[in-house]
């Protein structure tokens, strides 16, 4: 029995296994850069409900995250830009009052995600100081500055998008779409990765592996084909 | 009798804003007339545009075969990267952001008042689901804030006020505001007039603000 | 009469240590004994070293004429990258061990106590400029931390003890010790014995040992 | 008269050029491993005194860091590892008494600097709680857990050796030469740089660079020899 590290799952069903109803789940992606499509294709298949989903956005369109609003999955969203072009779905359901938001600043966003990851319970920033998503926070006076005080995001589950992979799960991520898809590897309990290439053990320059495999528990191989080389 | 003036355009609105950059600066564009300003900077100025998703060294528009969807910008647009430019993730790109390191962000808004606060996420307190995105992090992390926006309202209602009737972006972190009448620079006595469009007097422009403008 | 047991050498501590990683850990391995562990992995057993200074795969020491200065250990001591290896700078490196990412830190001690308290940075409050580097982190951070050193010191004061008399590193997280004895779990019992070498009796070890063990 | 940004110094004393008496200098290495060797002896060159240094080792040896210290140019050292193999003027010097010394766990260390340089004036860890590191700093319960705080660490100038650099000051490093130099280039106001190699803009990976130029303001080509391919 081979008992060598290897990360890479066969199926779908496999990579979403045990995902629990209740879920917090981290979801990569801006816009419909880096986000990881099949593996929401995979969550709505999979069943689970009652998720609070983070996510920069609120989904587009009528598949992926959006599906899952309009299933009547997903109990919180906790996003920096809810409402854009094509974010119907979102409105729809959360005019019915059955969708609890939390609007974040996208940088405290994205920070209190990594301090989770990088086991800081919280921290204090000048985003926000004075202004309505300040509300009911501590404010602290630090040398004269106001700060309001930030908690950690953690998840228990991130859904990433990478573009290469190997099988102790080392990550590379393709121009912008790496966005939050890093960070969110950090703050989840279980990381599941949809990767475009599968690599060799070696074969990405150890300088340049952005998510080390120590942050990712499944990598499935989801390719769709190259980009035209821009 | 007509205006004896004429508005500057939009795309005019960004040229101007762009030829206030200097070479060198480290740049962030908001969506809308912000996100111009890049069209306005010659490609031999090396002007290093950020844009919050990740990236800095922003280039042009690609041409249409050359879209690469793994490519774009804070408002979801197709870019292109310059040479020496490189991608990091979203709490690195906000580092550079909320550290201090980015020289000016141009942002767009619905009010800004003569002590620099203004307000560019929500239009009322009653809007539940408004879409903050980087401009909270933005305001208060970059070095300087410029605005770029129309000079009132579609129905005439001043944008340069006393007081932000709208819920706030940050506070007191305008330092100019670029509209389709003037350029006005935000000081401790309030609005100071650098620049008006031809034909405009201080009295028509005083008419279309609220705040009590300052001759430059 | 001379003891009927002998004690375990720096190497065999070492070895049963490896012996215990499971495949698949993330393992640091703090300065001194600690860092032998890592010759008594097998290479063909997939244990990831992890080393503070930005090395996730740290692999074995290199030929003589193949050392490169900027491959470095925390120890300082040149090693080599194994495949699947990354580097990554300090802030990422210390959110790996800070985030609860690794899982065990095998580190050198001074004094254990029985409630899991340990000291391994200063030898007194009134040592001014002890070297505490990482192990506060580690120790704070990792998901199991396992103390290996001799039982006791060179002039036979026991290291397993009540209290702790040595400055603290950290409060409560030592799971297991591996000393030249005897190997204990740290339980809500105390020290209980889960090996020793042979020809010891638990009386023996008793007899070295501060805090009261249990047999195991 | 061309105006593009360009980075690149031609002299170590242009270089070093300003650096004030009491400045705060962030010193990136670990042991000898990435220490911007060079720069150091720029600066005993220049002159600067009175100096606060932050790094993680206090100096081996008689030249560079220690020499500093052998001059009585450092008021304070702020670090982690002070007393290791040929720490011999540290331990001198530290002797008379005219030396102050912040001792700081290395991750509480990088993670100050990073949150410098990252607008975060100040953070919680569960590092060195209950210890003798924590006396004196606010510690507070978040969730049933106790916490330190511990504040931003920010330098006037980062003295940082790099790997290849462009006129922008995009930065790579090499292998574990990359330690606390990342964080302590955002961390200052002035970041001087030390290069083996001189690129031409675009010639890095954009996916590759680890410090982009933003973060760095003077750049000095020092080829000493590429080590032995290892």
């Amino acid at each position: 029995m081979t008992r060598v590290i290897d990360k890479i799952v066969r199926s779908m069903a496999e990579a979403m296994a045990g995902i629990p109803d209740g879920a917090t789940i981290l979801l990569g992606g801006f816009g419909a850069a880096g986000q990881p499509t099949a593996l929401l294709d995979g969550l709505i298949e999979q069943g689970a409900t009652d998720l609070t989903i983070v996510a920069n956005n609120a989904g587009t369109g009528r598949k992926g995250f959006a599906r899952l609003l309009e299933l009547g999955r997903v109990r919180r969203v906790i996003c920096s830009f809810p409402r854009s072009a094509g974010s119907v779905v979102f409105e729809e359901v959360y005019r019915t009052g059955r969708l609890e938001l939390e609007i974040v600043p996208q940088g405290t966003l994205a920070e209190r995600m990594r301090a989770a990851g990088a086991g800081i319970p919280a921290f204090y920033t000048r985003t926000a100081v004075g202004t309505k998503l300040a509300e009911g926070k501590e404010v602290r006076n630090i040398d004269g500055v106001d700060y309001v005080m930030e908690r950690a995001l953690p998840g228990d589950v991130a859904l990433v998008e990478a573009w290469q992979a190997d099988r102790w799960g080392n990550l590379t991520y393709r121009r912008s779409g790496r966005n939050f898809n890093p960070v969110m590897a950090m703050a989840a309990k279980l990381t599941i990765v949809q990767a475009q290439h599968i690599v060799d053990l070696g074969a990405l320059d150890p300088e340049g592996i952005v998510t080390p495999g120590v942050f990712v528990n499944r990598v499935v191989h989801v390719p769709y084909g190259d980009p035209p080389l821009g | 009798m007509a205006d004896s003036f004429t508005p500057m355009s939009r795309a005019a609105m960004a040229a101007r804003v762009a030829r206030d950059i200097p070479e060198g600066w480290y740049v962030n564009l908001g969506i809308g007339i912000p996100t111009l300003v890049a069209d306005h900077v010659p490609a031999d100025r090396e002007v290093v545009i950020h844009s919050e998703n990740g990236i800095l060294g922003v280039g042009p528009a690609p041409a249409a075969d050359a879209v690469d969807p793994w490519l774009i910008n804070a408002g979801k647009s197709p870019v292109t990267l310059r040479p020496g430019g490189s991608y990091f993730h979203h709490a690195d790109s906000f580092a550079i952001i909320r550290g201090g390191h980015i020289d000016l962000c141009v942002l767009g808004a619905f009010q800004v008042a003569g002590n620099g606060d203004f307000a560019n996420w929500a239009t009322s307190s009653n809007d539940l689901a408004p879409a903050v995105g980087g401009a909270m992090d933005l305001a208060a992390g970059a070095k300087r804030i410029w605005v770029v926006m129309e000079h009132t309202t579609k129905e005439g209602a001043p944008r340069l006020v006393q007081t932000c009737s709208y819920p706030l972006t940050a506070l007191g972190v305008v330092g100019r505001v670029y509209t389709n009448l003037a350029v006005l620079d935000v000081t401790a006595q309030g609005f100071v007039v650098r620049d008006m469009v031809p034909g405009l007097t201080l009295r028509d422009l005083q008419d279309r603000t609220e705040a009590r403008l300052v001759a430059g």
